[in-house]
């Protein structure tokens, strides 16, 4: 079973790479994938900010369970937008 | 509705030709601009990345609940990716209507919710340094 | 602060580069656009008729009002008069700050004091006949 | 004593001119030169919507005092802006 994965901003950056194909088992979650991710790419380790996940470029909850092809991105707090402050 | 990430400047006449109709009497338009400063350093310039596939599905799917919430007429959303300099406009969202406080208020409830969900991030580039700019955690809904 | 009072056409884009600056990361636009229709009546075109003296004293004074309310960068006011078809733009407002929500806010309070206070008045043209429209009666204050 | 009054818009089309001279005697005050007008161009005699007054490009109240010289103008309610309505 296979997954592509995603890293992107300051996880990219950590992995040194921003897409891989990674084998994964059966029943795996998407917070799963992130710790296999930091076991193949150690700079991931260092992350410790607030994660947020997607599947198949939809937001999911970390226990979402990640199937064979899926599309797994991990995305850090986002900064769209202008530098603009709310207030 | 009109979605776009591109590396190509972003143009607000464009924007407002996109979203005009002979039955919007009100156009309101939002620019965010890169600053020259941030947190008391002086920017040089910055780098945005960005899910591009999914940035569009979560902009396409902001504008369809804008344009549920408020009787308005059409909606853009555009946003920069790449090297931009001060000055330059990484977001432009515009909306028409017939009435100009609903125009107001989707505009300005589309650029905060952009924020908080769109998978795009800055990276800031300072005298002294570089660092991703880290904002709002999305959660799934 | 620019203040315009003309019979050319407006332009969106130099009313944003009119109000950006290094230090301000939003910017808010609004247009005022001739409407195909109004009152359930089929508009052809609009007639602006204006005090322009007086319309550029009444804009100033609400752009350096809303300075003082905002923390806003700067603004421009531009009104065109005269003759104008319908998809043209009679308003243009702008407003550049560090924080959206005030360039918002500064904005939609800037273009209802205008349409209550400005010494401009449109006269529709439609199927069959013409109309001063008449809005808000100014007060001294 | 004169006065320079401009007509604007629907007062405008009622005199048929937007501008004039007119010799005011002393101690009238702003409406006191619209009842003036109306003797002097008969179309006004029949307008009857809400008016606001401007001397020398200022808003004033009806009871405000006209000078020698000054610009006295009559404002029908105003309509500027696009043809958006507030909500």
């Amino acid at each position: 079973m296979k997954a592509r994965v995603l890293l992107f901003a300051r996880l990219k950056d950590l992995a040194g790479v921003s897409e891989a194909e990674v084998e994964i088992g059966e029943g795996l979650t998407a917070a799963d994938v992130f710790r296999l991710l930091q076991g193949l790419y150690p700079g991931l380790a260092s992350y410790d900010a607030p994660l947020a996940y997607a599947v198949n470029a939809r937001y999911v909850s970390p226990e979402h369970p990640v199937r064979d092809g899926d599309e797994v991105a991990f995305i850090p707090p986002v900064s769209g937008g202008g530098t603009c402050t709310s207030r | 509705m009109h979605i776009e990430v591109t590396a190509e400047p972003l143009d607000p006449q464009r924007a407002v030709e996109l979203v005009r109709r002979d039955d919007a009497g009100a156009v309101v338009v939002f620019l965010g601009v890169v600053r020259d400063h941030n947190l008391g350093r002086r920017v040089l310039y910055l780098e945005y990345d960005a899910y591009p596939e999914m940035a569009r599905r979560v902009m396409r799917e902001l504008a369809e609940e804008a344009m549920g919430r408020w009787p308005i007429v059409d909606v853009a959303v555009l946003h920069r990716i790449g090297h931009l300099e001060v000055g330059e406009t990484s977001l432009l969202v515009a909306v028409s209507s017939p009435h100009r406080a609903e125009a107001f208020d989707a505009a300005h409830w589309l650029v905060d919710r952009l924020k908080e969900r769109a998978p795009i991030w800055k990276k800031e580039v300072f005298e002294g340094g570089e660092e991703w700019i880290e904002g709002e955690l999305p959660s799934p809904r």
